[in-house]
């Protein structure tokens, strides 16, 4: 059994402390705060500029000048902050923003990652990405752990323009969480009905197991929404 | 009497010239002085140098400035949206020059204009293509790259309320790049939404001091593109 | 529930080692975290090196810090005033190191420790006693100085109005180098006059977001330090 | 003839354009705001984040949280703006500020100012002077012509620490009015009353007299202050 998208968020969450400050990349991670309990008082960052961003707006409540980075319309939360691109950037280079997860193309057992520029992708677009890599305190990936063709993301090295070297701390897959440490990709986690060797058999670099590595504890649906997938892992 | 406001779009982007650098604030749609940069189209120039954080979308504004092949060179850290489909297109064809910087980065060297900063050390882009060729210094432990700052002849912003000195006061995430921006043109041309009198503007909420604002003129907002904040706390 | 108040000064300045080096808001006596530096006072620490515009005044603040023989080494643009009269004693008497830093410059080495700035080139002081000994370089035909960012173990600054978030709104020319210094301590400390409720501070006329805060303490203000506003404008 | 205090800040209030931004330093300058027309909206600048300084609080209404960057309590004229250092600085050394009007304790027939560190004096101090000295678009030099002791402050090479190399750009004295011009130190008015060469006898470098070089004009008194020296020049 593997996590869904929702699932791999889901666990994202359990991580993130009381009070952080945390901004999330496109894809899986725009699932992550409909996973937060309620008094966490963890604040969105979003790069445009807003600390304190709250659910997505409701069809026709649109406001035109609240947009996310994702250029999505979305709301605020109580105690939410608007600035300009200068202290938005101040707090993610000078390291106050104190988690950001993101997706990747690739991630190296050292912690390199790829994930601004595709293979066949024609137009370079980076945004706030090598910022992110760059400067938070925690940066956790979150994505499948294969390419839609089955290929492993997780290398020995990446193959794509680098966004960050030696950037990544941890990263969470439908199949497992892994931590890089100086001895090497640290496996922590894996999928319920899965084991160590599933998880090894789509990673490329040596996984290291630790010592307390574990099944996730992952309920299987969180309010109404399933966080493991039907079908076992191809 | 100062009076900053000008009596048209048109009049404010008057003498913009050929082979200009023009900044376009804005992130997204909220921000963007769409008025300005549609005069700008009327006006005529071209060869035109753009500082913006994407591509614009769609033919209106900067989407419709490069389509109309105005600009030859854009300086953009996400020009990749699916919405900018004039610019893939004629980036593709070899027709527009790109550089692109990391968006802190490109921020950063934006004030540094404005500041009168020469140049400044960031980790941003270390050991990555957008840093080669470029000078790296170890300072403390660790290893930076050496920007440059970004100038412009020209600054379009936009901003929600100002007064005839040039304060500017912006609308939530309407902020973004504006206020940079405003400091690292040679000529900065507001469009803002409300003109209201001087002393009207809470002093301590100004966004941007009128010394950084040479023109600006009334353009109100469009009620289609308007919906009422939905929460006590964000207006 | 997040809630960065604590109870008293003396709490909130419980962890200042000897040897830490911290930065003091305030520019005159508008926003200068006065009873915060009181406590610390009461609180022992020593050896410190502060970072401040001036050198304080008279026998309390800064200026009892300095009369206790606690302060190693000064930070500072102007601590020439004639009110800095224990830090001229010891300055004088050599038991104070000065590093003497003009106040552009001073304001930012601040913002870049805070926004992670490796190091900038400013043209102020190329030529000058001041550049004595530091890297210079040509930039686009101008000559520049290369200036280093100033960090700080401890920042403590002081705002008019917060919330528990750490949310801060500065009142008039209290501001001054407040919100930088808040970006550029390790640990930010803030003495307020007012704790409100969160939601209460309007979202866009809040100068430092609560990320970059720490600790606070509500010290409300004293009623003889206060003189009701003059003009509408200015509240 | 000579000028006052008051009659140097007068003539110098005459080259502020309308509209400007003007930083002024404590002594002379502060002097000059009285002479200001009320529709020039020129705009005061203060270091501590003020654009827009009024006239000195009125004794009893003073704000504790309202002074200037000599520390005075100030009010604010209708449009003033307060922002931080950071955005303070930007304004000067970006260039924004169109004039710094400053006292100097020498300057050098190119322009070289010496203003922040005295003779004898124990303590040094520079606040914003060297920012302002290189950042902002014009600087002049409002200050009496000799020291009390009647030494040329006016001279070949600055002996004080500088402030900035070749930055000043206009003198006004109780004696006259000169430029720094590329071929050297010209001078363009003289108080009434006296001539060229009762100038140049008090100052070290050779002046240059400009082609339209004349007295200047300048009233006896504006508002019942004088502006004119009731004795002679020493």
């Amino acid at each position: 059994m593997t996590l869904t998208r929702n699932g791999i968020a889901y666990r994202v969450s359990l991580d993130l402390p009381k009070g952080g400050y945390v901004n999330l990349g496109i894809g899986i991670p725009t699932l992550i705060p409909n996973f937060l309990p309620e008094d966490t008082d963890i604040s969105i960052h979003s790069e445009n500029g807003i600390l304190g961003v709250g659910p997505m707006a409701e069809p026709g409540t649109e406001d035109p000048d609240l947009v996310n980075a994702t250029k999505e319309f979305v709301t605020l939360n109580p105690g939410a902050t608007i600035f300009d691109h200068a202290l938005s950037f101040t707090m993610i280079r000078g390291g106050h923003i104190t988690h950001a997860v993101m997706g990747a193309i690739e991630v190296a057992a050292n912690g390199d990652l790829a994930n601004w520029s595709a293979p066949g992708e024609k137009v370079p677009g980076v945004g706030g990405a090598m910022d992110l890599a760059f400067g938070v305190q925690h940066l956790y990936i979150a994505m499948t752990h294969v390419t839609s063709k089955g290929a492993p993301k997780i290398l020995n090295a990446c193959r794509c323009p680098l966004t960050a070297p030696r950037c990544v701390q941890r990263i969470y897959t439908d199949m497992a969480v892994m931590d890089i440490t100086p001895e090497g990709m640290m496996l922590r986690e894996y999928a319920p009905g899965l084991d160590p060797e599933a998880v090894q058999e789509k990673t490329e670099p040596r996984l290291l197991v630790a010592d307390d590595c574990r099944p996730m504890e992952i309920p299987e649906r969180v309010n109404g929404v399933r966080l493991v997938a039907e079908t076992a892992a191809s | 009497m100062i009076d900053k406001n000008v009596a048209s779009c048109a009049e404010a982007v008057s003498d913009v010239f050929d082979g200009a650098t023009i900044m376009i604030g804005g992130f997204g749609d909220p921000g963007v002085p769409g008025r300005l940069v549609e005069a700008l189209r009327e006006q005529g120039a071209t060869d035109l140098c753009i500082i913006h954080n994407g591509a614009g979308g769609g033919d209106f504004s900067l989407g419709g400035l490069i389509q109309d092949g105005r600009v030859r060179k854009l300086v953009a850290s996400f020009p990749s949206g699916t919405g900018s489909t004039a610019f893939r297109e004629r980036y593709l064809s070899g027709d527009i020059e790109l550089e692109l910087v990391p968006q802190g980065t490109l921020s950063e060297r934006i004030r540094a204009a404005g500041a009168g900063i020469g140049g400044f050390y960031t980790p941003t882009g270390v050991g990555t293509r957008l840093a080669e060729g470029k000078e790296t210094r170890i300072i403390n432990g660790r290893e930076y790259v050496l920007e440059l700052p970004l100038h412009a002849d020209f600054a379009f912003i936009k901003a929600h309320r100002g007064d005839r000195l040039g304060n500017l006061i912006y609308r939530l995430a309407m902020r973004n790049f504006n206020p940079i921006m405003a400091t690292a043109g040679k000529q900065v041309i507001a469009e803002i939404e409300e003109l209201v009198p001087v002393g009207e503007l809470p002093l301590e909420e100004i966004h941007t001091p009128g010394i950084f604002i040479d023109r600006m003129v009334e353009v109100p907002r469009l009620p289609q593109l308007f919906a009422p904040p939905k929460r006590g706390a964000a207006t």
